[in-house]
């Protein structure tokens, strides 16, 4: 159906020009075109921050642009809040779980397009049955009358899927919607939207998954730093050429060479257990070595951290640190004793968004800046100083707050804090989640030179890329378990990913 | 020109029409003798709250404060600081401790109060049957000796066939109070009559009665405001209650406090005092280390007369 | 032009600038209407009416509010503490009356400690639903300990001498009670804003989530803000007393509104993160010249706390619609530099 | 699709159903206190209890539709007492007196006949004015960004002071309500009290709503997750204004329901009742952080409050103490949130357990 690139305008059922929507203090769109054709699947990427997700929420009348125009089947619509863009028959999926935990499955698939009876009541039963309906066309035996809050975060996606599907949208989009889905589970949405597509919905997919990109996209755009990079059709790109508009530069010297030796065992986990997260996980940790932990979103690796560390308490195991025998009640305990956790969420579990860097980096030590017995203002600045410096954090001073720095230099801040205090043992949940490259790169480096130091390091991650060449070793977990423990010469994508994907479950699939 | 003499009112609560009638009774004395006043309650019925108040009065430089006590022994303190820039200082109708006051005005003997009631309901009911009292808080001062009297009235043989079940506690709150006459009347079946010395209590337990269908069955008397029980009056719920004039209540307080600014009286026992169209009023030992004197008897309200005072007070 | 109305929200958003104003604007005005009452001096002896007892109450819910977190048994923790003190003294017949205050305040530290111990054990729970239950509980057992009866027969300098006397400085008649709340504010001002422990309790308020992942110790900075915060009540109780001269189990009832509402007048905000030691102090001053000259015009008891809740809600309300008003300048201006 | 999975599922549902709990606790409750005062368990004495309760739940479950959308007010009784004042004015106002004859045990009688602006209408005005009141709250809290208990902490000063302010002092008694008004809470119609019926009412309009209709549904979306409802288009203001204006509007009705049964309005009235109301959410199930509870759970929560009451005045009766009462009630509330807390941990224990790994 299609011939060439040349497209003609009532072939677009989308046209998007000089989008620009203005955050205070922050650019998150800047002059971005986008054209979606009938029928296709046109995937969306860029790396973290370039303004994807902005891009989705100004489709969908959630932001309002501060200029550009969005023509719909050839005419302007101007989005002024999400109704309008689901009666225009755009549906969306979006990143970070827009779910009510405390409602039941059916009633978050119907939120907001519920099934009612006349004289406009709900009416449950048709609720209920269309929600057990949809789900199973996804191939999923989601109870539609369990509570949301008590699903895993793969079951909860799929039921966002569902709820984006319920409206027969004639544009789909979906932000990142395989992100915690097992094999089969990506496979099941991959025919659905095949099927979709067939029917002559359109569909804008985001992902920062190549596979996802190369088996279902007709043509790809690249964002980059907010703006508008190109478009492709996709048997003219490759991943590499790409990765290289999606950062910018060339890649080859993105990671640091690490040249630290492994020393003296420093952590050691054992039979670690807790009800209904985790279960037989043990590896242990030794002076500066990387030791990836890496599975799937959902896997339970933060749970695994936080138990460790004092978070939350583990139910069964023992937890070895540097030789003796530890069981924290807090973080605070665990960082006393020489181990650090660097959270996953630097926004709710890393920071103290309205306070300035260096009262956020100063905080785990307090008590090392007093004098006569309060608090020494030249000395809370000094450290302050001293992590800008130190971690090259971009700022105008140590007065800053840390809601006004970009993500990665959040994340720097977050590192600075546990940098003041005296662990041997750093325990990174999720390290370069949401930052831009620069500070990545920076990250990285810094986590080269601690591991040199003799440090102990046990990083997080979900990206391939990262563990391959960060990590001296990686525990790959699924489902709650340890899946299996690979060295760094047996590192290879498939071997990772196998090791990753959840074992089908029985129950899962439609009888 | 002299200044006029000042004098603060405080009274328990604002909004409460008994002592908006009291202030009438300033008002009709301040146009006979030509004083000013201010008055002031708080919103809540507190103690904290009158202390403000009289607080505020001695900033002002009142001559005199006249009080009804939400709390008898919680305002002394600051009633000695003001006694001690010489103001003068007079209880009425709900006490200060003596060492409080200069002088106390009880709006009726108290030994009365409890018998009237008592020989009230013990006609009532016809000399035999059990009774129970509602009374306001297990705190209020006034409730617990008016009740003690009334004890002491029952041992008298002629009350010999009555029997006093049990006192509750409707903490002057009406809902509270309509609850705990809900009570007696499940857990007391052979309840013949009711006393409750309070006026929030009284009009509660009269609700109460005649939404049970017991209007008349089971007797109610106590002391209550004309104004908030005369549809109870009227309709026999309540055959007869006492209460006595807050008007001339106010007005024996003020002409008192003007006395005893003007120096013509101490507040010692045995002194007299004119009190305007109220004739003299003698001064008396009260018994618990100050003076006192009272106004009247209490009034009898029946059926018959309430159509009168129902729009007075 | 566009420069002042910008800088003039951002200097009306230090809530004691916005306060210090209102405190000699109210001044002022009731000076005028009432020149020879609504002194300086007589205010300054109103003070002891109108600060000194919420004034300690408002500093421990201060600490509470600074977590986010809110009490409202405080003044049913004053009124068991105090009927301890009243009880245990029997005027005079039982422990000495140092003992007797040494019992009232243990007893508001174990009332305080209570709370926090039940804030800490079921998180699931908000501390207002906690403390809605403990109010009644207190006060409660202070009615079973008091019945109808009221305790008194202080000591003469605690009754009198503490609760109405004066000292004679620069010319004026000061309070001993509003010293006593002046001499413990610097102390008070210090921990809170210039030690390490005041400081973990404000990151605590603003995130604590974030603050236990950096090491505090969030339960024992809830307790110990909880515990304190019945200590500071049982001292407000203390003044309290010292005042009316006697105890009963209804003494200062609803005063834990009083606290909450001084509090967050002096920029303290229910959500945590927030509060200061010179802004609660204004907000004391601020409603003493407030209702002390509403009293002397009105002699109304309603219209007074009518005016109270306006101040309250216009005071939190003011700056938020500013704010507002400064966010939708900001993006308009960056608006502007993008068309051109 | 296996049948294996859900079973223990359903079961579970059945377990945690808070409010088959609630019920055996009442029930369990009734026992007791009727145990020591047999006049307790009487029929009679229930349906006065339930009577007596209808208000706390008009008022409870106004409270609810605010707590799930995350918000709380405390204003309530403040609001209750500005409407009843506000209608009961214009009663007193238009008050007619007329003496008439009527029949009483077959002999006429004479009798005075009170009548003034009807009902209906002065029932509009008091809701009308609730409504208003619970708008003000908010807009303060919805658009000024004033927090919850803040804002109704401060109107519940201003509103008592206009209750005062519109009534110069004088309270609204009996002699001053129509005959209308006074049996207004008072008809028994199929054997049960009138306020029952209205509050059961009240009860199915706005079980109807929050269960059934869009906008009811929004009530939860907006406490369990703003932020979303936000994206899916929701007017999460307006759902918190809708909220606050329903508990106005109840409190209105409320105020006169407590009015008719009092047989008087004074300037503070009800004052401190909101705390009942919230406990009665509370123990029914809500949330205070919002998205989370059931109606029928604060019908019981309600109940519940009534039964410790009444059960409290009538334990006295049989010679327990006055001045232990206060502290057994706020015992056996703190007993009651607790326990709710630990039946709610043991099912996310089980919840967890029975993940598969
Ligand atoms: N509501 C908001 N307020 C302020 N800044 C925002 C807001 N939403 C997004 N931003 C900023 O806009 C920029 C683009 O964010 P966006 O979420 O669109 O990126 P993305 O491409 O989706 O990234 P990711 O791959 O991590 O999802 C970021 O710098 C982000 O911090
Ligand atoms: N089998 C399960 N059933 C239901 N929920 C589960 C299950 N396993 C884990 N979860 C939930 O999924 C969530 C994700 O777990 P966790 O955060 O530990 O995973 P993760 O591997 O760190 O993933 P992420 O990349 O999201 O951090 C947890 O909140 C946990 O409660
Ligand atoms: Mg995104
Ligand atoms: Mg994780």
């Amino acid at each position: 159906m299609q011939e060439g690139h040349q497209t003609a305008r009532e072939d677009l059922i989308l046209e998007i020009s000089h989008v620009t929507k203005i955050f205070p203090g922050v650019r998150a769109l800047d002059d971005v075109g986008f054209t979606l054709r009938r029928g296709e699947i046109h995937a969306l990427i860029g790396e973290n921050g370039a303004g994807k997700s902005t891009f989705i929420k100004v489709l969908t009348g959630v932001h309002q642009p501060d200029s550009g125009t969005i023509l719909l089947n050839g005419q302007q619509v101007r989005m002024t809040d999400p109704l309008v863009a689901r009666r225009l028959g755009i549906a969306a999926i979006y990143q970070h779980l827009a779910a009510y935990p405390h409602l039941s499955v059916a009633e978050n698939i119907f939120m907001g397009n519920e099934q009612l009876r006349p004289p406009g009541f709900i009416s449950w039963r048709n609720t209920r049955r269309r929600a057990a309906r949809l789900l199973q066309s996804l191939g999923s035996s989601i109870d539609p009358a369990a509570q949301m809050g008590e699903l895993s975060v793969a079951q909860q996606q799929i039921v966002e899927i569902a709820k984006a599907l319920s409206q027969d949208a004639s544009v789909l989009i979906m932000d990142e919607p395989t992100a915690a889905l097992s094999l089969t589970e990506s496979e099941e949405l991959y025919s659905i939207v095949r099927g979709l597509k067939a029917k002559g919905t359109s569909v804008i997919l985001i992902s920062h998954r190549f596979e996802d990109i190369f088996s279902l996209a007709d043509r790809v755009t690249v964002l980059r730093d907010a703006r508008y990079i190109g478009t492709w059709d996709i048997d003219e790109a490759d991943s590499a050429l790409l990765v290289n508009h999606m950062v910018g530069r060339s890649i080859d010297r993105f990671f640091p060479q690490k040249t630290a030796d492994i020393g003296e065992e420093l952590l050691k986990v054992s039979g670690l257990g807790r009800t209904g997260f985790f279960q037989d996980v043990s590896f242990s940790l030794h002076a500066g070595e990387i030791l990836g932990l890496t599975g799937l979103v959902g896997a339970g690796r933060t749970e695994v951290v936080e138990a460790i560390t004092g978070v939350t308490r583990p139910d069964y195991g023992t937890i070895t640190l540097m030789g003796q025998q530890v069981r924290f009640t807090r973080p605070g305990e665990a960082l006393g004793r020489g181990l650090a956790l660097m959270p996953e969420d630097r926004q709710k579990q890393g920071l103290l968004l309205p306070w300035s860097i260096r009262d956020n980096v100063s905080l785990p030590m307090l008590d090392s800046c007093r004098k006569h017995r309060l608090l020494s203002q030249a000395h809370i600045n000094r450290m302050g100083s001293h992590a800008i410096e130190q971690l090259a954090i971009k700022a105008r001073s140590g007065l800053d707050t840390a809601d006004s720095l970009s993500g990665g230099n959040q994340q720097k801040v977050v590192l600075g804090k546990l940098l003041s205090s005296s662990a041997r043992v750093m325990v990174m949940d999720e390290p370069t989640k949401g930052v831009d490259v620069g500070s990545k790169a920076a990250i990285y480096q810094i986590m080269c030179d601690l591991a040199a130091q003799g440090f102990g390091i046990l990083m997080v991650s979900s990206e391939m890329p990262e563990v391959m060449a960060m990590c001296d070793r990686a525990v790959i977990m699924r489902q709650g378990r340890v899946s299996t423990i690979l060295d760094r010469a047996d590192f290879t994508p498939e071997g990772i990913l196998r090791a990753s994907m959840p074992l089908e479950r029985k129950e899962e699939t439609p009888a | 020109a002299e200044e006029p003499i000042k004098i603060g009112v405080v009274y328990k609560q604002t909004g409460n029409p008994f002592f908006e009638a009291a202030v009438r009774g300033f008002e009709e004395a301040s146009q006979e003798l030509g004083f000013e006043f201010i008055h002031n309650g708080p919103a809540d019925s507190s103690n904290e709250g009158q202390i403000q108040i009289i607080e505020g009065f001695i900033q002002q430089e009142v001559d005199a404060i006249a009080i009804s006590a939400n709390d008898a022994a919680g305002v002394v303190s600051v009633l000695q600081t003001a006694m001690d820039k010489g103001i003068k200082v007079i209880s009425w109708d709900s006490k200060v401790l003596a060492e409080g006051r200069n002088l106390n005005i009880d709006p009726s003997v108290a030994q009365n109060i409890g018998r009237v009631q008592v020989e009230e309901i013990a006609a009532q009911i016809g000399g035999e049957g059990q009774i129970a009292v509602l009374s306001a808080a297990a705190t209020h001062d006034n409730q617990n000796t008016w009740i003690k009297y009334m004890k002491e009235e029952l041992e008298k043989p002629e009350y010999d066939k009555i029997e006093l079940v049990t006192v509750v506690y409707g903490d002057d709150l009406t809902d509270k109070s309509y609850q705990e006459m809900q009570g007696l009347i499940n857990s007391y079946p052979d309840l013949k009559g009711v006393i409750s010395p309070t006026t929030v209590g009284v009009a509660a337990a009269a609700v109460a009665i005649k939404d049970a269908g017991l209007s008349g069955k089971i007797k109610l008397t106590g002391l209550g405001l004309p104004s908030e029980m005369a549809d109870f009056l009227a309709d026999r719920t309540c055959e007869g209650m006492y209460l006595w004039n807050p008007i001339d209540l106010g007005y024996v307080a003020a002409y008192a406090s003007v006395a005893m600014v003007k120096g013509e009286i101490t507040g010692a026992a045995g002194e007299s005092f004119e009190a305007g169209h109220l004739g003299v009023r003698e001064i008396s030992d009260a018994g618990d280390g100050g003076t006192f004197t009272i106004v009247g008897d209490p009034f009898r309200f029946t059926p018959e007369n309430i159509e009168e005072w129902k729009n007075v007070y | 032009m566009a420069s002042v109305t910008g800088k003039l929200p951002a200097f009306l958003r230090r809530r004691e600038w916005l306060l210090a104003i209102l405190v000699l604007l109210t001044y002022f005005l009731f000076n005028a209407q009432r020149p020879d009452n609504y002194t300086f001096p007589k205010l300054l002896n109103q003070t002891r009416v109108y600060m000194v007892d919420v004034g300690f109450m408002a500093l421990g819910m201060l600490l509470v509010l600074i977590l986010g977190d809110i009490d409202i048994s405080v003044a049913a923790t004053a009124a068991l503490s105090a009927t301890v003190m009243g009880v245990s003294y029997r005027g005079g017949e039982g422990l000495p009356f140092w003992a007797a205050v040494l019992l009232m305040l243990l007893t508001g530290l174990a009332c305080g400690l209570f709370n926090g111990l039940l804030v800490i054990r079921f998180k699931e729970l908000f501390p207002m639903i906690i403390t809605l239950s403990t109010l009644t509980l207190y006060r409660g057992i202070a009615y079973i300990i008091l019945k109808d009866q009221s305790a008194g027969s202080f000591p003469a300098w605690y009754a009198k001498d503490l609760g109405y006397g004066s000292l004679p400085l620069m010319g004026l008649e000061v309070p001993i009670m509003l010293l006593c709340l002046l001499a413990v504010l610097p102390f008070y001002y210090l921990w809170l804003h210039r030690t390490a422990s005041g400081r973990r309790l404000f990151a605590a308020g603003t995130n604590l989530t974030a603050s236990r992942y950096s090491g505090l110790h969030t339960d024992r900075i809830k307790l110990t803000a909880f515990a304190m915060n019945g200590l500071f009540a049982a001292i407000g109780g203390f003044f309290l007393t010292s005042r009316t001269g006697s105890v009963k189990y209804t003494i200062g009832t609803g005063f834990e509104m009083q606290a909450i509402a001084v509090a967050v007048l002096g920029g303290a905000s229910t959500s945590g993160g927030r509060g200061s030691v010179a802004g609660l102090l204004l907000a004391l001053v601020l409603l003493t010249a407030l209702k002390n000259g509403l009293m002397l015009l009105y002699n109304d008891a309603f219209i007074l706390n009518l005016s109270v809740g306006l101040l309250l809600i216009l005071v939190v309300l003011i700056p938020n619609l500013f704010q507002a008003l400064a966010d939708r300048r900001r993006i308009l201006r960056q608006r502007m530099q993008l068309a051109k | 699709m296996s049948t294996r999975q859900f079973k223990p599922l359903r079961l579970g549902r059945l377990l945690r159903n808070r409010e088959l709990g609630l019920t055996l606790v009442l029930l369990a409750l009734i026992g007791l206190i009727g145990l020591r005062n047999p006049a307790f368990a009487t029929p009679g004495n229930l349906q006065f209890i339930l009577g007596d309760t209808s208000i706390l739940i008009v008022l409870a479950l106004g409270m609810m539709c605010v707590l799930l959308v995350g918000s709380i007010d405390i204003s309530v009784p403040a609001v209750m007492a500005l409407s009843a004042m506000t209608a009961g004015i214009v009663m007193k106002n238009n008050l007619v007196q007329a003496d008439t004859q009527v029949l009483v045990d077959g002999a006429l009688t004479a009798a005075t006949v009170k009548t003034s602006t009807p009902l209906p209408l002065l029932l509009l005005l008091a809701a009308g004015v609730g409504a208003a009141c619970g708008l003000l709250n908010g807009l303060l809290i919805a658009y000024g960004r004033v927090l919850p208990i803040v804002a109704t902490l401060g109107s519940q000063y201003i509103l008592y002071g206009l209750s005062h302010l519109i009534s110069g002092g004088q309270a609204i008694y009996r002699k001053d309500m129509s005959d209308a008004f006074i049996q207004f809470t008072r008809g028994n119609v199929l054997g049960f009290n009138s306020k029952v019926l209205i509050m059961l009412a009240a009860f199915l309009v706005l079980m109807a709503f929050i269960n059934y209709t869009r906008y009811g549904r929004r009530l939860y979306a907006v406490g369990s997750n703003a932020e979303a409802a936000r994206m899916s288009g929701i007017n999460t203001r307006a759902v918190t204004l809708s909220a606050h204006t329903i508990m106005g509007l109840l409190a209105g009705l409320a105020g006169m329901l407590y009015a008719s049964h009092d047989n008087k309005v004074t300037q503070d009235m009800a004052m401190g009742y909101e705390m009942y109301v919230i406990a009665a959410c509370v123990i029914g199930g809500v949330s205070v952080t919002g998205g989370v509870g059931k109606i029928t759970g604060v019908a019981l929560g309600a109940l519940t409050i009534g039964v410790i009451n009444n059960g409290l005045t009538m334990l006295r009766l049989t010679g327990n103490s006055e001045f232990w009462k206060k502290a057994i009630q706020g015992a056996v509330i703190l007993i009651a949130i607790i326990t709710n807390v630990y039946i709610k941990r043991a099912h996310e224990r089980r919840v967890l357990r029975e993940r598969r790994l």
